[in-house]
């Protein structure tokens, strides 16, 4: 359960979970992909459970590993349709090409 | 106990080094199910208790099904830009 | 280090982060990267209520901050939809 | 005890015919002074009594376009307004606040009148004494100033205050500033009286006429009565405001001061005449904060 | 300068936002260097974070009394106008109790199924801020439902 | 407490009063809009009155009214009219009441 | 202990209390509760007024209120006064805070029914302010709490401590939700928009919330 | 030294510091949008500076802080909405652009509309999901109860809605304003009889607690529910 480090202890769990929040965070921001942002979301929000977990609060983090899929899927759902849009849209030139066509 | 703990620890923390650092999105997506894994595994060995147990589960489920999404955005998303 | 101060600090560490994040992180000008970016703060607000123990209001705005997931995402969509 | 009880009654009339009479004939002062200042003969300085008069015996009818009760209320609500500030201020002596309300309320009845007509000229001078409403603000500076001061916002303190320590004039001449461009404001003519430009006929008493204008007007009145009153008192002290004939005095002379430099003085658009009132403030408020740094 | 262009940009629905944002910056910046201090007095106080974790099954909402017998004692800032004060705190319902002699984790369940301290606070004494708030709720829910269904 | 000043009220009333019936006797007298130098005999005569009624002592106080009401016809007459007998009554009761000043009350 | 407070707004007559949070009545709060609900009930008997606008080229055209538009924005200025008045009679920081917050809400909700894209853009930026506002308000709040270790205006009364900077940070929350010049152009427009007695009750509410901050910030 | 003391002073200037930047973010940006945004970010600077307190009063005044803000955004995006729907109107009632044919430089083709075949939470996740979440939302009672529920019924019409087998486009006002009004009556069930109930008659506060709980919970769960019924 604990690991002696230089004779304080320190637990596995909430590590694990703190390092998954510092690298999930540079994570999200530094990736620009849609897609990508929301698998380091993922990857921050497990680790936000390990640490709710690690402070005995079960409870809370029961439900939170409830609620996370749904917010994710309201966030790709709504990537998705937002690429789809993008995709859909009509590019204007500003300059009028010779009458071609 | 602990050697296993320490194990699933180093493992977790090697996992989530190949999320940060792999730049396909597929492989990272199977990183990710994998550190999901091993979290739940240290929940559960972290609350000796049986609600220890519950709480890994949900875990378990609630990101299996969180990445099961997101694989099929990422197949969708693929289908898009091959045809636009 | 307490697991609780250090909590607080993860906190403070996200919220500051992620604002920077959110200001001047890559490529925000489209907004659906920004709100993405939103996220990290409330994560980090989350933390600190993990931290001064507010459970009560740690469960709350885990839940709300769902529903501003939808209400943001839904008026990006429909802004990006309706501007030509 | 009944007799007693119609006595406070007959006082109270009496008192606001003499603020309306007094508030009146200053404004039709101001009116003339105005007038010879840029070459002309004005009316006589009984107009603005004559006016009145001659509203309240016309008859009425209520535009097809105007949303009743609110456009007869308003009137009403007008005149309440000033006789209570008129019955608080000046008789009672309460706090200072309470003053700050209704003459705040005064906006309010203003941007009603413009509004309830359904008129667009009286709907633009509503808005614009929104836009003026941002007169207040300086207002509240030179109440935290005052405050500072004398530790009470009560009428009757402050006079008191004045009595051992001499007129706050002196003391504080950037809050009686202040509070003068409030009066300046409240001046036809002035550059800050953009709810009464010409440009949008009446502002908001455009369709408002016969009796109800009249009531409006006797409102204007009292309040000139009231506003005059309130400086003298805040800032000049019972020098002036113990004896009633000085007070008068101090009327027509700040009444004089003021058409001097309303006929001096162009008019403002409406945003900078806010501007110019907010500058005003910030210069206060920077007066305030140095105040209660200085201890 | 010319002042009144200045007068008249800022006299723009779309600028004043970030025109108060910045003044609000500018504050906040004052108020950054001013020491903030914090005084031990104070209301409702709680047990340290984490203290009770194991030691209570109410985990971190356990302020003391016993169920429909003793009042809590909790600090407020009247107490003489609130009669039943701590009792809401203390009370637990059957489910709650049920739930309480299971397992240590679940504090926070337990303790928000009516009863706890945070409902004596947002129910009794200092209900007002309950009811503005869902007021708030409640008036912004109809404005945005008025907006969405008349959208033609 | 203010106590109402009743006796300004009577002045400022009865001047008031004076002024409607000066504009009303104006109005009725003349037709042109606006003369300058024109002097109306009842009008000067009402304010040499008022002038001289403003410093004499009457019992209750009651030269105050009378006078302002006489001084009030002129001053409430028509623009450029009654401007000099305005003038002259006011000098009359402002010399009157230094009079009376001088020789003690 | 009340000195502080009848020296600002005149009479104390007493207070209704709410747990924690206790109502007191002063002179000051007495006449703006009642006007507050006095312009209620004239907005809630109003009819709103038809708009005259006059058309190029062809006949003027009266602008009608729809029934449907009527009834939630006689509502939303209904709560609007309701909250204005009892606003005037808060004695909690936290609580006045959260007045205003509604106040701000219900004022965008007047307007928000009216389908005109000037009015809406009006509504979104004044909006938008709000809720910044909601920073310095409750930060404010919060700030005086943990120096004092009380909300209660009453006993802030009695005490006498540096709340200057504290202060100044709720007095910006304030002027944001409430739209005070230099920051009155987005809440401006929105007076523009038709409809009378409603638009009315936004700027009552604005002016005697500023009077009422102001007799709050010289109190504590 | 208490932690929370100890951690006052850094737990403001953290708030403080969020505060600033997002303020200064906001004061330079110029999309509407962004703007919204940002303000997001701004509420969290807000709900840090009163978690700073450490107290149960702390907590107590972050609930109200919380739920105003979600309230504000609700109304505000819609508004944003709307306008920019009227905008387009208005944009649209204008001549089309000039050789718009000749101007466009790609035209995509997206001929498949979005359907979700296979995301395997929409189908056979989502009734379970939201059941947990509404049952144990009853169970919570009060705003987190709400909160919590408002999620679960959330997701159930999000999911039913995308899967298309939501309500009708007919008779959703009528099934909203039957839920809305539900809502009203239990926000008033909960002030006469939560609220001034606890003042009245202070022996008989278990029942108060309870409606007060309950109502408070439905209230909340059943308005936010709604949310989900729109359409992405």
């Amino acid at each position: 359960m604990k690991v002696e480090v230089d004779g304080g202890t320190v637990e596995i769990l909430p590590l694990v979970s703190i390092f998954c929040i510092v690298m999930g965070c540079i994570g999200v921001i530094l990736n620009t992909d849609y897609l990508d942002k929301i698998i380091m979301l993922e990857f921050l929000t497990g680790g936000l459970i390990g640490l709710i977990v690690s402070f005995y609060y079960l409870d809370v983090a029961i439900l939170t590993s409830i609620m996370e899929p749904v917010s994710t899927v309201i966030l790709l759902l709504g990537s998705l349709k937002y690429l789809y849009l993008k995709r859909s849209k009509k590019r204007y030139s500003s300059k009028l090409p010779i009458l071609v066509k | 106990m602990d050697t296993l703990v320490l194990l699933i620890g180093v493992i977790s923390f090697v996992v989530g080094l190949r999320v940060f650092l792999t730049r396909n999105r597929v492989q990272r997506l199977l990183y990710l199910c994998c550190l999901n894994f091993a979290i739940a595994a240290l929940i559960a060995l972290y609350i000796k208790s049986p609600m220890g147990g519950v709480a890994a589960a949900v875990y378990f489920i609630g990101s299996t099904l969180s990445s099961n999404a997101i694989a099929h955005t990422i197949g969708k998303v693929q289908r898009l830009e091959g045809r636009g | 280090m307490d697991i609780v101060v250090s909590t607080l600090y993860l906190g403070y560490f996200l919220l500051i982060f992620g604002t920077l994040g959110v200001i001047l992180g890559p490529e925000t000008r489209d907004p659906l990267v920004r709100f993405l970016n939103v996220e990290i703060p409330t994560i980090g607000v989350m933390l600190i209520f993990l931290a001064y123990n507010h459970t009560l209001a740690l469960m709350t705005y885990i839940a709300i901050n769902s529903l501003i997931v939808l209400v943001f995402i839904r008026a990006i969509i429909r802004k990006e939809e309706l501007e030509a | 005890m009944e007799l007693y009880n119609l006595k406070y009654v007959m006082d109270a009339l009496a008192y606001s015919l003499y603020a309306f009479l007094v508030g009146g004939l200053l404004l039709g002062l101001h009116r003339k002074i105005v007038a010879r200042i840029q070459g002309r003969p004005g009316p006589p300085i009984l107009q603005y009594i004559l006016h009145t008069l001659k509203f309240y015996f016309k008859e009425i009818t209520f535009p097809i376009t105007a949303g009743n009760p609110l456009y007869l209320l308003i009137a009403l609500m007008s005149i309440t307004v000033w006789m209570s500030a008129l019955y608080l201020g000046v008789v009672f002596n309460t706090s200072l606040l309470i003053l700050m309300g209704l003459y705040v309320l005064q906006k309010i009845v203003e941007h009603g009148c413009g509004l309830s007509s359904g008129s667009p000229y009286g709907k633009l001078g509503g808005v614009r004494s929104v836009f003026s409403a941002a007169a207040e603000v300086p207002l509240f500076t030179v109440m935290g100033i005052i405050y500072l001061l004398t530790k009470s916002l009560i009428i009757e303190d402050i006079i008191r205050y004045q009595e051992i320590h001499g007129p706050i004039i002196f003391q504080l001449p950037f809050a009686a500033f202040a509070f003068f461009v409030l009066l300046l404001s409240k001046a036809p003519n002035s550059p800050f009286a953009i709810v009464k430009d010409k440009s949008i006929v009446s502002g908001y008493l455009t369709e408002h006429f016969g009796i109800l204008e009249s009531l409006i007007m006797i409102a204007d009145g009292i309040a000139w009565f009231v506003l005059l009153w309130i400086f003298l008192a805040v800032f000049i002290g019972p020098l002036v405001v113990s004896d009633p004939l000085m007070t008068l005095l101090g009327m027509v002379v700040l009444t004089s001061l003021i058409s001097l430099i309303c006929a001096l003085t162009p008019l403002l658009t409406p945003n900078h005449s806010v501007m110019i009132q907010i500058l005003i403030s910030a210069l206060a408020l920077v007066d305030l904060l140095h105040r209660i740094f200085m201890g | 300068m010319d002042i009144g262009r200045l007068w008249n940009y800022i006299s723009r629905p779309d600028i004043v936002p970030r025109l108060f944002a910045v003044f609000l910056c500018l504050i906040m910046i004052i108020e950054f260097f001013v020491p903030t201090s914090y005084n031990e007095d104070q209301l409702y106080p709680k047990y340290p974070p984490q203290s009770q974790v194991f030691k209570s099954s109410l985990a971190p909402y356990d302020r003391g009394g016993v169920p429909l017998k003793i009042p809590a004692d909790i600090k407020t800032q009247y107490p003489q106008f609130e009669p039943i004060r701590g009792r809401i705190t203390a009370y637990l319902t059957p489910p709650a109790i049920w739930l309480s002699e299971r397992t240590p984790y679940f504090g926070t369940t337990i303790v928000s199924t009516p009863g706890g301290i945070l409902d004596e606070i947002l129910y009794y004494t200092r209900g007002l801020d309950t009811i503005l708030e869902s007021l708030t709720l409640l008036v912004s829910f109809m404005i945005f439902s008025w907006v969405y269904l008349h959208r033609d | 407490m203010e106590e109402v000043p009743y006796h300004l009220l009577c002045c400022i009333a009865s001047l008031v009063i004076g002024g409607f019936l000066g504009l009303t006797y104006s109005y009725n007298r003349y037709l042109k809009p606006y003369v300058e130098r024109c002097i109306d005999r009842w009008a000067l005569l009402s304010a040499i009155l008022g002038g001289v009624l403003f410093s004499l002592p009457l019992p209750y106080g009651i030269n105050y009214p009378l006078s302002l009401f006489l001084l009030g016809v002129p001053f409430g007459m028509r623009p450029g009219y009654g401007r000099i007998e305005l003038i002259t009554g006011v000098s009359i009761a402002i010399l009157g009441y230094l009079i009376r000043g001088l020789i003690g009350r | 202990m009340f000195l502080n407070i009848t020296s600002v707004a005149g009479e104390f007559y007493g207070y209704i209390p709410f747990g924690d949070i206790v109502l007191y009545v002063t002179e000051f709060s007495a006449i703006s509760f009642v006007i507050a609900l006095f312009f209620t009930l004239v907005v809630y008997f109003t009819k709103p007024e038809k708009q005259l606008e006059s058309q190029i080229g062809g006949f003027d055209k009266l602008n009608y209120v729809s029934l449907e538009e009527l009834k939630i924005r006689r509502l939303m200025a209904i709560l609007c006064g309701i909250c204005t008045a009892f606003a005037m009679l808060t004695g909690d920081l936290f609580n006045y805070a959260l007045f205003l917050a509604v106040i701000g809400i219900t004022n965008i909700g007047i307007v928000s029914a009216v389908k005109k894209e000037w009015v809406l853009n009006a509504a979104y930026y004044y909006g938008i302010i709000a809720m910044i506002s909601t920073l310095p308000l409750f930060g404010g709040a919060a700030l005086i709490l943990a120096k004092t270790g009380t909300l209660s205006i009453l006993e802030l009364a009695g005490k006498h401590q540096d709340l200057l900077f504290q202060k100044m940070l709720y007095a910006a929350g304030m002027v944001g939700e409430t739209g005070v010049a230099p920051f009155y152009a987005a809440k401006a427009e929105m007076f523009r928009a038709p409809g009378a007695p409603y638009i009315l009750m936004i700027h009552l509410s604005s002016l005697l919330i500023v009077i009422r901050t102001a007799e709050i910030l010289l109190t504590i | 030294m208490d932690v929370v003391q100890h951690m006052f002073n850094y737990s403001v200037f953290a708030g403080f510091v969020v505060g600033i930047l997002s303020l200064i973010a906001i004061g330079y940006q110029r999309s509407d949008i962004h703007l919204l945004i940002l303000t997001d970010v701004v509420e969290c600077a807000m709900l840090v500076i009163i978690a700073a307190l450490g107290t149960d009063l702390a907590e107590a005044l972050i609930l109200p802080g919380l739920v105003v803000g979600l309230a504000e955004f609700l109304a505000v995006s819609e508004i944003l909405i709307q306008r920019c729907k009227l905008r387009k109107k208005e944009r649209e009632k204008k001549t089309p652009k000039l050789f718009e044919e000749f101007l466009v430089v790609e035209e995509p083709k997206v001929e498949v509309d979005i359907e979700h075949p296979r995301m395997e939470i929409l189908y056979s996740a989502s009734r379970f999901i939201s059941l947990i979440l509404v049952i144990y939302g009853a169970f919570l009672t009060g705003f987190t109860g709400g909160a919590v529920m408002s999620v679960g019924l959330l997701f159930y019409l999000l999911s039913q809605g995308i899967v298309s087998r939501g309500i009708s486009s007919e008779d959703i006002k009528d099934f909203w304003e039957a839920v809305a009004g539900f809502s009203g009556i239990m926000w008033a069930l909960w002030i006469i009889l939560g609220f001034i109930g606890f003042y009245l008659f202070p022996e008989h506060y278990v029942t108060f607690l309870l409606i007060a709980g309950g109502a408070l919970a439905l209230k909340v769960g059943s308005k936010l529910g709604l949310i989900g019924d729109l359409k992405l």
